[in-house]
């Protein structure tokens, strides 16, 4: 688009604010307006709560809000994947009863697609939805479902038909997380923390008008869903970041991300945190350690590298050109720069590296790095999916045989927990 | 020269590990770790008077049951397996071997008998900063006074040093520089002026402690002038033993991890099909096998004295903690998800081998060291 | 065995090789003597050349040998494989015919497995074999055969029948070399030797008799020459070493043995030569570089620790314990030894890593290392084979499904050259 | 900062990519390689006549084209992807670059247009023995005689140094020992007193030569002092320009590699079909894409003049040779026995990359130099 599309709508953004914005003003309220006026979500359509405008001028449009210091709508979590899952896939009666609370804040979102059973196999699920005429029952257990014990509404992926092969047995409702069936629990990691969650459905209902696009069709449905997960990985981090600025709203809304971030507590640390690498091996004196002095460079290319693949993408992104599967790439990339500063931290800070907590380096960080390395390779698609993805996608090598394709029923699984 | 195992050897490999199948699953590992002391006196009792632990390489004269390095390597290796948590390496390790070089035969048969049949524990004190370089580290003073001497400084990461009985303390006499002003001390774990701090580490199955002395009394132990060489032939079998604990981690990782992928079915067939996952193992299988090869060499050359054993303990401990951190980083790889999970045990094993790689000296350390030692052979 | 069994049969061969060794001797004929006499092959039974005694008195045998200077029977090369091969599944005409010739040297044999189209698939041959009622005519080739170029027997694995599973339709014979159906032409290798041949067969022609085994079971027969290749790849070593003996006789075994081996001439630096490792680092300076130590401290551990794993399997195999497949580990760990000793190597001679032939380090041993570390990981079966084998004999993996178990007409394979 | 190819530049690289597919395919190359010359002065001078290769980054007033470090990157990208025999880095990398950093305005005009428009080809000749660690390594020494300046000494791996026409020579004024002292002297390739001697190359598409100075007439450029400077940033350019090189046969070894898996059938499917090569290709597209973002940000800090690119210079030398290593090695893994065979391809970029990942210092140099450099930086 052209600088004059720029210039004016960053003008007519600008006299909105004026006249509206106030930071006295309820969170709630204000983000109604927001969402009344398409200046929330400028991208969306304009029968939605959006003004049908380009994606590529969100940022513009998003720096004119921080000019004034305006807070933006609810945008942190699930909301926004449940979001465009329901604007692409939903009826008007799912958008007209779900987006507003989105994106005011009001209702909260989780997940439902992994299972004890299928993890890198996510269309392996055997949580089961019955339709008796007249609403859905669910039953089965899933897991890795981050915010589900504060969550409104879930974004559930089940089995409907069990004789056909399993991409298209499953559907996808919107479930009641509030419901007597539903049970959550916390799942305690390694590193002490509980980031996700396991749930429970026992006899849990959906009505019929809580499903989403057809019987049958929600390995298609979810496909969107987790498509926007990866593309949204980036700017949840940036979202993530609370103002700093004082007034009533920011309170809130620092409340608001406080509650959602702390699942995700162990997060900062996935990337090994090579920021403090160069600076804690000259403050040990290790840097004078010429074996180390290899290491610490492999990581800090590895890093740098790492940066500008993932710089390239968002260049693409951001010219519109489709993002493809080189996120894969990114992920993978990630991972190795864990493992290499885990190791180059170990090494810098020696037998201190057994310590933990209080008496541990930088008050037992180094230790919340150690422990929270493998998590990197594992969570949001392992390092063999990713390889997979890349050689075939990517590279175009031949996939493998599938021994999976004839009706779920008879496909060897797991067996029930 | 070769290495292999005796028959008897072999007996006694099985029956440790059926006792500690038993006796230290992992359910009563997770209890005791999370218990005040950190190991389990009941535990520790048995395995010395039911197996004779504590004092397997102790000479029969000394209470113990007169075996060699090789018989430590194997107890060493199968507690490993087992992460059972009792004062093993502190004090049937660290402690019986430091007195065995460096205290003279009156002192040790005053001692050794009490730590062989388990009644008392001990440990070894040398460290004071977290990165270990030789004897030019020691600054914990002592002094002479009238017919004891007293000791000031701080040592650190003393294994199991908040429960030990005794400790044996490395220290330099007061004022002087050179290797000869070395010596080892021995301390009540109970004296006064020593202040016992816990330290918080990331491996819940072995306890750290901080030890300050302030004017703490202690008996001078050995030869004037013998403490250096005594220390350095007690980190060597350390370093030894520590490496057999790490392949028999090491085994265990790998073994849970090829029993997991043979059961768990992803896409249709059983994870372990996939060349993804059984590269890995034969990978894994691979480094093992290499490090539990130099391990049980580097046994077998401490028992036979030979020249090159300090080499082969810097080589057993880089590999075996290499193979050990590979096996944890994929049995948690393997298992996915559900292997970062607290209520999976993979972690117990990764945290093990996590504080393992460098306790002791970390694998860089001893490639350095074993190739300094190498060069000079050569 | 009991030490007095040992003793015996030394002051036997001792009684023996004093009453009739005598280096001034042909060859040939003292061979001869030495297959009629059974000492030559005493494992063997005593039907074929043999006396029935267990491999594990073969060591005493030999040192009594040794101490007299006494020439062996031939054993470099595909003989011993051949010999082997026949007394397990050849009839007693097979071993009438070949087996005394094989002693005495007068034979050279070849094997012919391997196919442009079928490297790790060994089982997927497509060379036929058809018989017209009179005799087989063989067409197709085979590659990676060492020694073809002069050797007067080839041991075929061809296929018979197409319409039955890869592994059943395949049949094995002894084709004669020498006949015109047959086109022996060098392979030349990126490093410039030629160790390998590859052999062309148009309407080559194999009698009847000439079959091992029964039509169809040639893949079983081919199990039992290879399990002797790899059974038999240290002691070739051994072997290879001519005496360095004066004498009419060494003269005699030294130009077979060289003859014999020069088709390996690359496979002393499989290894990489990490003997020559910490010298070249001290005599070059380079022994000061930290990060060059700790590069060769792994090399040195790498490699004793391989030494002393291939020491533990050959115990077992002396004290008569089955061998298994942990000989893919020691090939899987020569793979590594070589590639690390590659890059030591490269570290030690800076820029003299680039120079060849005299120009380069040692004469240009450094380069031929260099040249030569990729065939390691590839040559006797690939490190991606050896890791397979591993993981479902060694770990007890679940293989891998196959998709090639029809008849082996309808299997894709690679198109015909 | 951001790097990226503007379609001019996309432009370009289709253009070399297709005018080297026609005129050096590899077995043209085979050929060269082959002959006494080792380049082929034909193909050299239709890619500086049609495409001013030789020129690309020198300024129009001086005979070239006016690009800058992205285009010559570019350019050396596609000659290392196809191994095209042309004296490219020699001539318009090292010599041509010493010229502009340490040459003075009439020199570069005397000179710069025929090397530019490749009529000439010239070649620096810095190093002496097999290990370089700066100015201190220089021994050649140069003399004033009158007018002129004479040099006596010896250099080695010196790049086309057979068939230069001009030398430029990396010596030090008698008697001094510091950088000050280091120069750049201009030598004629057929000047009496230079006896040239080819050293075999493992990598037989680009030939290295020993040069004996007995007393050889030289020019010495630039101002005095100014010798070490220039030096060093030909030095961070040819890493560069070479790093360039690696990427692109890194790339087409990749790209061998993958389209012989697809094709391939073993087990009755496409080898590229086992997880063991997919998950190999893909690592290897990892290694390669993170080297290539380095090289190419490399490239556009240089042209930026920012004050980190001699760091980043070591960064991209170091990974894309690596990942050049890990493409050569595993494409032949891949390819199985036929792929270290003479008659396939891949040992061409096999030696190539081998020799590369030396010249102008290993990976493991430019480390330890790229930490000094940001250490000193952050």
């Amino acid at each position: 688009m052209s600088d004059i599309d720029e210039r004016a709508v960053r003008a007519e953004v600008r006299a909105w604010l004026e006249a509206h914005w106030d930071p006295q003003r309820d969170l709630v309220a204000w983000r109604g307006m927001l969402a009344d006026s398409g200046w929330g979500v400028p991208h969306w359509p304009r029968a939605w709560f959006g003004r049908d405008l380009p994606v590529a001028l969100c940022g513009a449009i998003e720096a004119e809000f921080e000019a004034v210091g305006a807070v933006g709508v609810a945008r942190i979590g699930i909301r926004m994947l449940a979001a465009a899952t329901l604007l692409e896939h939903g009826t008007d009666a799912h958008k007209a009863r779900f987006l507003r609370r989105i994106l005011t804040g009001e209702d909260t979102w989780c997940q439902l697609f992994s299972e004890p059973g299928s993890g890198s196999d996510l269309a392996g699920a055997t949580t089961r939805a019955d339709f008796d005429g007249a609403q859905w029952t669910v039953n089965g257990q899933k897991l890795w479902t981050t915010s589900a014990h504060h969550a409104e509404w879930g974004l559930l992926l089940a089995r409907t038909d069990w004789d056909v092969p399993k991409h298209q047995g499953l559907s996808y409702f919107v479930i009641d997380m509030t419901q007597p069936g539903v049970t959550v629990q916390p799942v305690k990691q390694m590193n002490g923390y509980a980031s996700f969650n396991q749930v429970f459905f026992d006899d849990a209902r959906v009505p019929p008008e809580n499903l989403v696009g057809a019987v049958g069709a929600g390995w298609q449905v979810a496909m969107t869903t987790l498509a926007h997960e990866r593309r949204n990985a980036d700017a949840l981090r940036r979202w993530g970041e609370a103002s700093t600025r004082a007034g009533r709203i920011y309170d809130e809304e620092r409340a608001e991300i406080a509650n959602v971030m702390a699942p995700y507590t162990w997060y900062p640390q996935r990337t090994g945190r090579v920021d403090l690498a160069l600076k804690r091996a000259r403050e040990t004196g290790r840097l004078a350690d010429p074996a180390l002095r290899q290491e610490l460079a492999r990581l800090l290319m590895l890093s740098r590298s790492s940066e500008w693949l993932a710089q390239r993408a968002r260049t693409a992104r951001e010219a519109g050109r489709p993002e493809g599967p080189e996120g894969s790439l990114g992920k993978l990339a990630a991972s190795h720069v864990a493992r290499q500063a885990a190791a180059v931290h170990t090494a810098i800070s020696g037998a201190d590296a057994m310590l933990a907590g209080a008496d541990g380096p930088l008050d037992g960080l180094i230790a919340e790095i150690l422990l929270s390395v493998p998590a990197t390779s594992i969570a949001g698609g392992t390092d063999e999916i990713q390889l997979n993805i890349i050689a075939e996608r990517v590279l175009g090598l031949p996939r493998e045989p599938r021994l999976d394709g004839g009706p779920f029923r008879d496909v060897p699984r797991n067996p029930e927990r | 020269m070769h290495y292999s195992f005796t028959s008897e050897q072999a007996q006694f490999r099985d029956v440790i590990r059926r006792f500690l199948g038993a006796q230290s699953p992992t359910v009563a590992v997770r209890q005791t770790m999370g218990s005040a002391r950190g190991w389990e006196p009941a535990l520790w009792q048995r395995l010395n008077d039911d197996l004779g632990l504590a004092g397997i390489h102790v000479p029969e004269a000394l209470g113990g049951s007169g075996f060699g390095h090789q018989e430590l390597g194997i107890a060493c290796e199968e507690l490993g397996r087992a992460l059972a948590c009792v004062p093993y390496l502190s004090s049937a390790v660290l402690a019986t071997q430091a007195l065995r070089h460096g205290a003279t035969p009156d002192e040790q048969a005053a001692l050794l008998p009490r730590l062989a049949s388990g009644r008392a524990t001990a440990t070894l004190a040398w460290m004071e900063g977290p990165h270990w370089s030789g004897c030019e580290d020691i600054a914990l003073g002592a002094r002479r006074d009238g017919d004891t001497w007293r000791l000031d400084g701080c040592k650190r990461y003393v294994v199991d040093g908040i429960t030990a009985d005794h400790v044996v303390v490395v220290a330099r006499d007061d004022g002087r520089d050179d290797d000869a002003s070395i010596g080892l001390y021995l301390v009540d774990g109970e004296a006064s002026g020593l202040r016992r701090r816990a330290l918080a580490s990331i491996d819940e199955t072995r306890r750290l402690a901080e030890l300050d002395f302030d004017g703490v009394t202690a008996q001078r132990l050995g030869h004037p002038g013998s403490g250096a060489a005594a220390l350095a032939r007690t980190l060597d079998d350390a370093a030894v033993a520590l490496a057999h604990e790490l392949a028999g981690a090491a085994q265990a990782l790998l073994e849970a991890s090829v029993e997991y992928a043979r059961l768990r079915m992803q896409f249709g067939r059983p994870i372990g099909s996939f060349q993804a996952i059984k590269h890995k193992c034969a990978n894994l299988l691979l480094e093992l096998e290499l490090a539990k090869a130099a391990v049980y060499f580097a046994a077998a050359a401490r028992e036979a004295g030979d020249a090159d054993s300090a080499a082969l303990a810097s080589q057993a401990k880089a590999q075996a903690s290499e193979a050990a951190l590979a096996c944890a980083r994929e049995a948690i790889q393997i298992h996915g998800g559900i292997g970062f999970t607290w209520d999976q045990d993979t972690h117990l094993w990764f945290k093990r081998a996590t504080c393992a790689a460098v306790l002791l000296g970390d694998a860089a350390w001893h490639r350095e060291r074993f190739l300094a030692l190498t060069e000079v052979a050569a």
